[in-house]
């Protein structure tokens, strides 16, 4: 064995690729480098779509992320509503994923600047947990106080003074997907821009964003927040530096990490194959 | 004639309605048809709600086959299952119950404790496989892979602050090929996926589709 | 520092996006067109008609006998040689197709999967190759355990079929991907072919598989999951090429004939596009058109 | 209100269920299994509950409060429970065909326009223009977007009925071809890169709650350890015994 064959065995050797990672993120973690972060077209665009919004702005937003997905979307959803704030929002939240519920009563808590301004019923409502189905969310569209007769607390929506203007598609000024997959974001598209051309902006993890660009491309929705880095970036032009802004130098390491892993991967590539090419040719 | 429904049934209802939404959302239709299909589309999400129900109920007679048959090395783990979705169920329909839904304290340490943390760690370790794919699958084979590993160290560094550090253009430049090559790079995907949609629908009137057969 | 950033605003703002803030619809709702079409809708009528008519037109065609040939997809083709290889290592082939619920939007991905199986297993036959199938769908145990029989009894070798090679596991998500990643280590096996609407388990078994040297096939229409068969995977059925392969493995004429249909509403947005942009040379504007 | 132990016991089980279900990528284990099995059974009473809730909130409450035509839905769902009684698990699949019936209803009337020709639209770029940036993106997207219709056909391709000779045209769709899976390229790379920001998220995410509660951490980390070392010595000892 060659040693650039060892070379290959030794990085090939998954438990120490995933120990450096860990050790990696742990130590930039618990030391930030305070690595300064570029803000992207895209982010500022939604910031400035955002500051346009009239006084008052009325929204309806999906919380369809799970814990895993929490870590990038809830930073996302508080610059949102920390930017709507002095606005004096009304909004109605609701979540298609069966974990949402969880996910905004962790929101709630961890904004608390934003939820002890904004009136129970007044400004905001939850909506709870509606199942996952395109007829889920063309029934919000088609009007959320008859659909759901009850919020997660007992309370009656039919009395709530925030529906008396914030009830179907078409009164929304912009409907917001918070979004862990793509089905979700697919159904806003179908069921809530398409009948009814309600704006929609998107709030996504990374995972899914160059998917859904199509969408932002072809202008059906008005922008798009993907990813951690880009809730950092959101943090950054509100001015108000939280979780997001705080992970980014811990990405910095773990990216790099795997930088270096590709590029190794490539050098030890190229001179293996073209060994074996050699041997075939000889033998 | 209950072999008939059985058959037909199914497919029927199924085409019924695809053409009622068909006529409804393209054609001029007197207010109380438009209002019953805004009816329609509120049955079908409550009705969504019970598949959940079911979905649970076949987790737990999935496992009592391991318990009862006392399978070595899984009994004791579908015991365990069973018995915490157990207590997992009295607590959560108790707090339904009791008006205060899923902030019922016991119910909400329950999740807090043990659903919160595993489902983070459960995608958590997906970060794993892809450093270790990164590795071995990012090598430049041939023309279309050195593309691909063009394109995704380019966003990588726009990603995070040392890309910016390194040259701040980067995060323009992978904002722009976000915004136009990867939308165009998706968008024959999203326009095959919405004619795939409607020959789905068109196979589902023709009772070809796997919903429409015995 | 801010003058950088004030430099990167500013070139930032050049590759941004435009857009039309002017969304909001009008509070006075238009007349229907024609006095019974809601406006706005004249162009989907008009495309679900053309799609409709004409994939009926297909269907009942094709039941008549006239074929609708399909391309070649390099990863279909693949199958056979990937079984070829798992015969003379004395490996067996997996086959799986993800997990979920049978009757819902991933109907169509399940029910390709089961198609290819149906070659994949008649090709197990002829070559005499043990397969294994792995699978999170509840309702598809029937399915499978007859198409996999059929697929040996058909090759004249019936008792190569052993019921614990179709192996229903869990519509659990994690706990299907533990195990089918433990049951790919454990069989060694040599050909990996993977079918279906996968999530986030697509990685952990193409890497898994790829750590045990197998041949690897795979296809998924979720479009985030794409790449990672992409780059670790040998051959890949992107998106639907995926219903392709299903078609060419059932050699079922209807399925080839509602992709027929779908060619034709690909061909139609090809013309729009050319149309579109040619009108713009005249200054023209087409795209109002499809909106009415 | 539960007593102030369960707080941090609670935080206890969220440090070890963290490292155990971790220990899978570098060797499955007893306490993966568990820990696996434990969050199964969480997460299915959770989504149960929740949607008992929903059932309460949607279709109970409406008949309450006069909606009576809700009591519909309320019926149709009941039919999922049909199949588990053997001889009328045929009615299960109204349960289904209604929800498929109504997604599929809205989702074919919305597929034209949200997903064909208002992608269509947006493709119609001019393709000149003062700025020459403009220009370049505004030719290489039509390119893309055309490249891959035309790899996305399958039955009305040039060459498909036996081997024809080549063609002005059938070059031109070999070309597109091309360009089709080329623009691929450079959309799966983005998505692989920006899937690697999602996945460290995650990890960051769980490294800063076991921060938290470092103790609980550090024991987890020692217990998951043994169980993969006795996961590995299993492994060793049944390898001989078939060896």
């Amino acid at each position: 064995m060659s040693w650039i064959q060892k070379v290959d065995k030794i990085l090939s050797i998954r438990q120490i690729l995933y120990l450096l990672l860990i050790a990696v993120v742990l130590v930039i973690l618990l030391n930030p480098l305070a690595i300064p972060i570029g803000i992207a077209g895209a982010t500022r665009d939604v910031y400035n779509y955002i500051d346009k919004l009239p006084q008052n702005p009325k929204l309806l937003i999906d919380v369809h992320y799970e814990p895993a997905g929490g870590t990038e979307m809830q930073p996302a959803a508080i610059a949102l509503l920390r930017q709507l704030l002095p606005k004096g929002p009304k909004i109605v939240f609701f979540t298609t994923h069966s974990v949402g519920p969880i996910m905004f009563e962790r929101l709630k808590a961890n904004a608390p600047d934003v939820f002890s301004q904004l009136k129970y019923g007044e400004d905001y409502v939850f909506l709870g947990f509606v199942p996952l189905t395109e007829a889920t969310i063309a029934s919000i569209a088609n009007g959320a106080k008859e659909f759901v007769a009850k919020d997660p607390y007992g309370s009656s929506t039919a009395d709530m003074p925030i529906f008396k203007i914030a009830d179907k598609a078409t009164d929304y000024n912009v409907a917001v997907c918070i979004s862990t997959s793509t089905d979700p974001v697919e159904w806003y598209v179908r069921q809530i821009y398409t009948p009814f051309k309600t704006p929609i902006l998107f709030m996504v993890v990374a995972v899914i964003g160059p998917s859904v660009q199509p969408f932002v491309a072809s202008k059906q929705a008005v922008g798009m927040i993907s990813g951690q880095n880009q809730a950092a970036q959101y943090e950054l032009l509100i001015k108000r530096p939280g979780s997001a802004v705080a992970a980014l130098d811990a990405q910095s390491g773990a990216h790099v990490l795997i930088i270096i892993y590709i590029v190794l991967g490539n050098l030890v590539y190229w001179p293996m194959r073209l060994m074996s090419k050699k041997g075939r040719k000889t033998s | 004639m209950s072999s008939a429904l059985r058959r037909r049934g199914p497919y029927t209802v199924i085409t019924l309605l695809i053409l009622f939404f068909f006529v409804t959302y393209l054609f001029a239709v007197p207010t109380p048809v438009q209002q019953f299909s805004s009816q329609l589309l509120q049955w079908a999400a409550v009705v969504a709600y019970f598949a959940i129900l079911v979905g649970t109920i076949d987790i737990i007679r999935y496992h009592l086959g391991p318990l009862r048959s006392k399978q070595p090395g899984r009994w004791q783990y579908s015991g365990a299952l069973i018995a915490v979705l157990v207590i997992g169920l009295i607590l959560g329909v108790s707090g339904v119950l009791s008006g205060k839904g899923t902030n019922y304290e016991p119910f909400a340490w329950l999740y807090n404790a043990i659903y919160v943390p595993s489902n983070a760690t459960i995608y958590a370790i997906l970060v794993f496989y892809i450093a270790s794919a990164s590795y071995r699958a990012f090598r430049i084979r041939n023309a279309q892979a050195l593309l691909l590993v063009i394109v995704g160290l380019i966003i990588m560094f726009s990603n995070i602050g040392v890309g910016y550090v390194i040259w701040p253009g980067f995060v323009p430049l992978g904002n722009w090929i976000n915004a136009y090559p990867v939308a165009a790079a998706f968008r024959p995907i999203i326009i095959g996926s919405g004619l795939g949609v409607i020959l789905t629908g068109l196979r589902a009137l023709l009772g070809r589709e796997v919903y429409g057969r015995e | 520092m801010e003058s950088v950033k004030g430099f990167l605003a500013e070139k930032s703002g050049l590759f941004s996006l435009g857009f039309a803030f002017s969304t909001l619809p009008s509070a006075a709702a238009p007349p229907p067109v024609l006095g019974f079409i809601n406006p706005g809708r004249t162009a989907t009528l008009v495309l679900l008609l053309i799609l409709f008519i004409l994939g009926y037109l297909f269907v009942n065609q094709a039941q008549k006998g006239r074929k609708f040939p399909i391309r070649t997809i390099a990863g279909f083709e693949a199958i056979k040689e990937a079984i070829g290889r798992a015969v003379e290592t004395g490996r067996p082939v997996h086959y799986t197709f993800a997990y979920g619920q049978l009757y819902s939007g991933y109907a169509p991905q399940f029910m390709a999967a089961l198609g290819v199986l149906t070659h994949v297993s008649k090709l197990a036959g002829q070559y005499g190759a043990r397969l294994i199938t792995t699978f999170g769908v509840p309702e598809a145990i029937p399915m499978v355990e007859e198409i996999m029989r059929e697929g040996y009894r058909a090759a004249g070798k019936p008792e190569m079929y052993k019921v614990g090679d179709a192996r229903y596991l869990t519509t659990e998500q994690f706990a299907y991907a533990a195990a089918v990643q433990a049951m790919i280590l454990r069989e060694k096996v040599a050909t990996n072919i993977m079918l279906g609407p996968f999530a986030a388990e697509a990685l952990i078994f193409a890497e898994t598989g790829a750590n045990a040297g197998a041949i690897q096939i795979a296809g998924t229409a979720r479009e985030t999951q794409i790449p990672f068969f992409v780059l670790v995977c040998d051959y890949v059925l992107i998106a639907e090429e995926m219903f392709a392969a299903s078609a060419l493995a059932t050699g079922d004429p209807t399925t080839a004939a509602s992709l027929g249909a779908e060619d034709v509403g690909k061909i139609i947005s090809i013309a729009l596009i050319i149309l579109g942009i040619g009108a713009l040379l005249l200054s023209m504007n087409l795209g109002p058109l499809l909106s009415i | 209100m539960l007593p102030p132990f369960f707080d941090t016991f609670g935080l206890w089980i969220g440090a070890a269920l963290t490292v155990w279900l971790f220990s899978f990528a570098f060797k499955d284990n007893a306490l993966y299994k568990l820990a696996e099995h434990l969050f199964v059974a969480v997460a299915a009473a959770y989504s149960f509950t929740i949607a008992f809730d929903g059932i309460i909130r949607t279709g109970i409450n409406p008949v309450q409060q006069g909606n009576v035509s809700r009591i519909i839905p309320l019926i149709v769902g009941c039919f999922f429970f049909a199949k588990y009684f053997g001889k009328y698990s045929w009615i299960a699949r109204f349960g289904p065909a209604f929800a498929i019936g109504v997604g599929l209803g809205v989702s074919v009337t919305t597929a034209p326009e949200g997903f064909v020709l208002a992608q269509v639209k947006a493709t119609m770029l001019p393709l000149w223009s003062a700025d020459p940036i403009t220009a370049l993106t505004n030719i290489l997207m039509v390119l893309i977007v055309l490249g891959g219709l035309t790899y996305f056909m399958f039955t009305f391709v040039p060459g498909i009925r036996g081997p024809a000779k080549k063609t002005p045209f059938s070059r031109l769709y070999d070309v597109f071809m091309k360009i089709g899976i080329y623009g691929m390229m450079v959309g799966f790379g983005t998505l692989f890169a920006s899937t690697i920001v999602s996945r460290v998220a995650y990890l960051i995410g769980r490294l800063t709650d076991l921060i938290a509660s470092p103790q609980a951490s550090v024991v987890a980390v020692v217990l998951a350890l043994a169980a993969m070392g006795y996961a590995y010595r299993q492994e060793k000892k049944t390898a001989v015994g078939k060896a």
